[in-house]
């Protein structure tokens, strides 16, 4: 059964990682979160979900990638570039994008609990006492793999260079002639595509409604601040930590609490890391 | 319009509302309002509602069914959530000057109209929420049409024992309120009759992810697995519960609406064998009354909203409501006093049955139609009990 | 009797060694300047004596009392006041609320210091002693203007006014010169020699050695980490040990400066 | 001085609405009122202080639900709102011992966390809270809603005015505004920064409890949905809106953004309603950075 919990807590913990990756992606170039991500995951779900009978289920990923890719940038302008510097407000403007998404979600496809349902849905694998569906297998793998080419992004590429530039000096970064905009846009953007494959792998496991992605973004956010703000590596191992402890937890302490749990551990951990596992770099001047 | 378009200004610049007032139901029309989710993760259930109302109001005026009175329907969003519930009882009555009112759909959101409604002295018909005695703590004015919770727990625990064979049983809820009355009361009628309990979870509500409850099932080994989770909920269970490939029997309380959940997941339900309860299912068995509201309102709904419809018990109890209320006005007049008296007197059989009160004003079970229902595997229903 | 105590003060970052056996003192009414490279460890050291580091080593006296286990406010509340090398105001705030707040040392250090805190900022009492230091300072004109539409130079003077409102008996000036206009230079020397004359002992941490010169009764050099010399700057001046510290701070001194503009 | 009669005048107005206001916006602005006052709470704590919290409905539901419970146990409503208020505060402090060491998001998430438990709390513990079956009949009827009206708006008053004076004029003021710009600078003058931190907890959670039991005393029922995590955010999107370093600001908000949505009611009972209203937060960010508040210091300066 403990094998089963855990395999549970992987598949938990690749679509918090998703989530969480792209907010802290935002955060770290812009210093801003993003409350509309639990949103930008509903719309993947749903682009996808409309994609699918045309372009099969890959094509249908590309698909709901390729719109939050554009929902990125609406969101860039509308919720951020304006509150550069004023994140409270940029909080709160992208509120209110979640709001307006919700509903436009909702005159778009209704409220009727869509099924999403992928051939993967029926075959289901074990080793041992150990199953899994072959969807969430591919969830498990395809998330791992997603993230494995965020990071290398991060660290490999010009634009990785200048995503760590821009996050850890403004100013620095202009001066060395980066367009903050620029990367702030594609920070936005990969950040929404990210919540776009969270919402293609994991919809078909979940019915799809307007209001899904809510519980996903409060654990993300467990997992991001268990990592260290702004920090990818960091919020790969809060999201994978989030992922295992609630699985376990719901087992063993209760399921009535399932995120309370998650909080709760986070709480503890920012009493003796008050930054955070892997906390960001800070510099204060005495 | 213009109306509204006052509301509008009158709110925008907190101007004197005067302006926003709706005149009152002139001489021989009555305003009943009417709390319904259109916005928000029930508003799909909403809208059909809001349409089995309409009907029933159209065939009151038409037939004259209220006695003389004719009624409008003044609808209000109340989102599935208390604090618009509240709010929006309070419109209807302040704004919109109904005499009546009826709703709401979830039980959190009812118990906000029911003390509005009791305080303000206006009588409320609580038509959807079955959570217990919402009109026994409510006070004289609120009035509770829905089979409550207990009642169809005991009517669920007898079937089970007729329709299963099983001596152990793992019990699942969601902590919503019939999720946690469920529980309580199904765990000591379980135990009254000699089962045994082996496995009792209880899942948060905004937890969509029940892998972690359903791995403890087969450790547990229960003859029979029998779950109260909301309707959207029950998808996720069934789904996962069918993907986690247990073969361990399924029952399902009440919430789940039939042919709708069928569409979600008729394959792995069938693929179960999923038994459930129900108040309303529509099929050949169905009184000729039924099948008269089932052709009526699938063909409005495909008219209004331009989507196919399996009509759902929430509907019937909605078109139902309506027609309590004209039945209470004709026998009592509109005066609450009366009207009350009328509708605690209340003996006629409507779509979903036969409605009488207790002296809790609750809606007494034994006319209700409650039945079983198993998913075949093609996604086709069939009538248990 | 002095007013401040430092005997073999060592603070370490880890591996290396930031102090190393530091003593110094100070006494009532004396300047005593603090110099060296930059990175020599003068900030640290201010930092140890106003307990935002810890020390590793040694003890530091203030007064009859041992103040080591003390936490930073705890220290200011007992008369240990501070500028900083950067600025740290509220520049949102007016003048007047900026050194307003430096009275906290003294409400605080009431035994009923938490009424006190209802009163108007107008209060009577708050008034005199605030408008006395903004006199004292030279900010009057300023007193109702926000620290932000202030010229960067005036901002070290509203820093001192708020380290010195409250009337403490030690003083700490982090580099107050850099940045200053000639004659804001020659208006810090004036007030540095006031509130000595007031009995106050203070530290000033400074890279111009002219002003050093001219304002300090005595300097203690230090050089990565290390007491060099203390004595008079004119014996400073032909100690050959400083000369060689001297050298190496010459080209950092005119670094310094560079940053500072920059 | 002018700005002093125009306030005068604008309360004025406020206290004779009821005499031609309709129950249902008497309703309305009752209930923004209390909002109002949970809004306050964050003035003080994120404005005036510095420290963000997403956990606000956490504090108003232990309010809430500690008048709910107590009084329907047969205590005296008033006594009971008091001990709502008292359990608020103190658990406002418990919460700052390890909030207080925290900073900018992390403390956002760990309040926000804060927030969370106490709703699964309320939820799940239904022998006391009777969970989501919900608490009905709370006696504290017969008052008119006149009387509640003129009442909250008193409260509302003088909260206010206590904030504004806080703020802008007094001592205590000057060492919160320290801690928020430079917690050194802070320590440097005396101050004992986690103290300030601790206290600020305890109070800003004093008001929103004050929020929560008056609630409770008003719409007599509850149910542990009037507290989740969205209502956290909807207090903080008010306070934001309103300037989050201005209570009058906080106050015009949360009556606007209580009012309008029930105005765009006109526009019909469906979503087009909700967009709109999503879509006019952020054009008020967009043309009033400082919030309505900003508006008001303009007039000010």
């Amino acid at each position: 059964m403990f094998g089963q919990i855990l395999v549970n807590g992987l598949v938990l913990s690749g679509s918090y990682a998703l989530v969480a990756v792209g907010l802290t992606l935002t955060f770290g170039v812009m210093r801003m979160v993003n409350f509309a991500e639990g949103q930008s995951v509903m719309i993947g779900a749903f682009v996808a979900y409309t994609a699918v009978p045309y372009l099969g289920y890959v094509g249908a990923i590309a698909a709901a990638m390729a719109v939050n890719a554009v929902l990125g940038v609406i969101l860039e302008r509308t919720a951020f570039r304006p509150f550069r510097g004023v994140e409270l407000n940029g909080l709160i403007a992208s509120m209110g994008m979640s709001i307006v998404l919700v509903n436009v979600a909702e005159l778009v496809w209704g409220t009727t609990p869509r099924p999403f349902e992928t051939v993967y849905n029926e075959t289901s694998i074990n080793f041992g006492t150990v199953g899994i569906s072959v969807q969430r297998l591919i969830c498990v793998v395809a998330s791992a793999a997603i993230l494995l080419g965020l990071w290398w992004l991060v660290q490999y590429t010009s634009l990785g260079r200048k995503f760590r530039a821009v996050s850890e000096d403004h100013e620095t970064a202009a001066a060395m002639g980066i367009d903050v905009n620029q990367v702030s846009r594609l920070a936005l953007v990969i950040g929404s595509m990210m919540a776009a494959s969270a919402g293609a792998l994991t919809g078909p496991v979940n019915m799809i409604t307007p209001d899904m992605g809510r519980t996903e973004m409060l654990n993300a956010f467990a997992a991001i601040i268990l990592g260290g703000f702004g920090n990818v590596n960091g919020t790969i191992l809060g999201a994978l930590l989030i992922g295992m402890i609630q699985s376990i937890g719901a087992v063993y302490i209760s399921n009535a609490y399932s995120t309370s749990i998650s909080f709760a551990l986070l709480v503890l951990t920012l009493v003796f890391f008050p930054r955070g596992l892997v906390p960001e770099r800070v510099d204060e001047n005495v | 319009m213009k109306r509204r378009l006052a509301t509008l200004i009158g709110a925008l610049l907190l101007a004197m509302p005067s302006v926003a007032l709706a005149q009152a139901g002139s001489k021989g029309t009555l305003k009943v309002g009417v709390l319904l989710p259109l916005t928000g993760n029930t508003a799909w259930a909403g809208k059909t509602n809001r349409i089995a109302a309409a009907i029933a109001a159209e065939e009151v005026n038409a037939q004259d069914l209220a006695g003389g009175y004719k009624l409008e329907l003044a609808i209000g969003d109340s989102q599935c959530e208390p604090r618009p519930a509240h709010d929006q009882a309070e419109r209807l009555i302040g704004q919109e000057k109904v005499q009546f009112l009826i709703g709401e759909f979830c039980s959190s959101a009812s118990v906000a109209a029911a003390q509005v409604a009791n305080d303000e002295k206006i009588p409320l018909l609580v038509n959807i929420s079955t959570a217990d005695q919402i009109a026994g703590d409510a006070g004289p004015y609120v009035f509770q049409s829905s089979m409550q919770n207990r009642y169809s727990q005991q009517r669920e625990a007898t079937l089970l024992q007729k329709d299963f064979k099983f001596e152990s049983v793992a019990i699942i809820v969601e902590n919503n309120d019939f999720g946690l009355s469920f529980r309580k009361n199904m765990i000591d009628l379980m135990q009254k009759a000699g089962k045994k309990v082996v496995l009792d979870v209880t899942q948060d509500r905004n937890d969509t992810n029940w892998y972690a409850t359903i791995t403890r099932i087969p450790p547990a080994k229960p003859d029979l697995v029998i779950v109260s989770i909301s309707a959207v909920q029950a998808a996720n269970f069934v789904k996962q519960y069918a993907e986690a490939g247990i073969t361990t029997p399924l029952f399902s309380d009440y919430p789940p609406p039939p042919r709708i959940f069928e569409r979600q997941v008729g394959a792995q339900a069938g693929k179960i064998g999923l038994v459930r309860a129900t108040f309303f299912v529509k099929s050949d068995t169905n009184s000729p009354a039924q099948k008269e509201f089932v052709a009526k309102l699938e063909a409005r709904v495909q008219k209004e909203l331009n989507e196919a419809h399996d009509v759902t018990y929430w509907d019937v109890a909605s078109y139902d409501a309506v027609r309590l209320v004209a039945d209470a006005i004709k026998r009592g007049g509109p005066k609450p006093e009366a009207y009350l008296k009328a509708m605690a007197a209340t003996n006629i059989d409507l779509v979903l049955g036969h409605y009488e009160f207790d002296d809790q004003r609750g809606s007494k079970p034994d006319g209700l139609n409650f039945v079983f229902i198993r998913t075949g595997p093609d996604g086709s229903i069939e009538v248990v009990q | 009797m002095s007013a401040l105590e430092l005997s073999g003060v060592s603070k370490r970052f880890g591996g290396l060694k930031a102090l190393n056996d530091i003593s110094l003192s100070v006494s009532p009414g004396e300047v005593l300047g603090l110099i060296g490279p930059n990175g020599a460890g003068k900030s640290t050291l201010v930092s140890c004596i106003t307990g935002v580091l810890r020390i590793d080593d040694g003890t530091i006296r203030f007064g009859k009392r041992d103040i080591q286990g003390l936490p930073p406010h705890q220290r200011a509340r007992r008369g240990i006041a501070r500028t900083f090398q950067k600025v740290r105001l509220a520049d949102q705030l007016t003048v007047y609320e900026n050194v307003a707040a430096g009275l906290a040392s003294r409400w605080f250090s009431h035994a009923n210091g938490w009424p006190l805190l209802f009163r108007p900022l107008s209060a009577a009492s708050i008034a005199a002693a605030v408008n006395r230091t903004l006199e004292q300072v030279g900010l009057v004109d300023v007193a109702a203007t926000t620290v932000r539409s202030l010229p960067f130079g005036r901002r070290h003077f509203v820093e001192i006014a708020r380290a010195i409102v409250a009337g403490p008996s030690l003083l700490l000036l982090d580099e107050p010169a850099t940045g200053l206009t000639e004659s804001e230079r020659e208006h810090l020397a004036v007030l540095v020699k006031d509130i000595a004359a007031g009995g106050c002992a203070q530290i000033l941490i400074e890279h111009d050695l002219e002003l050093v010169g001219r304002l300090c009764h005595r300097v203690t050099v230090i050089n990565q980490g290390h007491h060099v010399f203390t004595g008079t700057p004119a014996a400073a001046q032909a100690e050959p040990e400083v000369v060689r510290a001297y050298l190496g701070m010459n080209q950092l001194i005119s670094g310094g400066a560079d940053d500072a503009r920059g | 001085m002018s700005r002093k009669v125009l306030l005068i005048a604008v309360f004025a107005v406020l206290a004779a609405l009821p005499l031609s206001f309709g129950t249902f916006w008497i309703n309305m602005m009752i209930t923004a009122m209390i909002f109002s006052l949970a809004v306050f709470s964050i003035n003080f704590l994120t404005g005036l202080t510095g420290l963000l919290s997403f956990g606000q409905a956490g504090f108003v539901g232990i309010g809430a639900y500690t008048l709910g419970v107590l009084a329907k146990q047969g205590h005296p409503p008033l006594l009971a709102g008091f001990y709502g208020v008292l359990l608020a505060m103190l658990s406002g402090f418990l919460l700052g011992l390890p909030a207080a060491r925290l900073k900018g998001h992390y403390l956002a998430i760990g309040t926000l966390g804060f927030g969370i438990l106490i709703y699964q709390l309320l939820t799940n513990s239904v022998d006391i809270t009777r969970g989501p079956m919900g608490l009905i009949g709370i006696p504290t009827g017969g008052i008119d809603k006149q009387t509640w009206y003129i009442v909250m708006l008193g409260v509302c008053l003088i909260v206010l005015a206590a904030l504004v004076y806080i703020d802008r004029y007094s001592s205590l003021g000057v060492i919160l505004k320290m801690v928020r710009h430079d917690e050194i600078a802070a320590q440097a003058n005396g101050i004992n920064v986690f103290a300030v931190k601790l206290i600020a907890f305890t109070v800003s959670a004093g008001f929103a409890g004050l929020s929560g039991a008056l609630f409770a005393a008003y719409v007599r029922f509850l149910t542990p949905d009037l507290f989740n995590e969205q209502e956290s955010f909807r207090y903080m999107m008010m306070a934001v809106v309103g300037g989050i370093g201005s209570p009058l600001g906080g106050f015009a908000a949360s009556l606007l953004l209580t009012m309008i949505p029930e105005g765009l009611r006109a526009l019909g009972e469906d979503n087009y309603r909700l967009l709109v209203y999503g879509t006019m937060v952020l054009f008020v960010l967009w043309f009033l950075p400082a919030g309505i508040g900003g508006l008001i210091e303009r007039q000010r300066r």
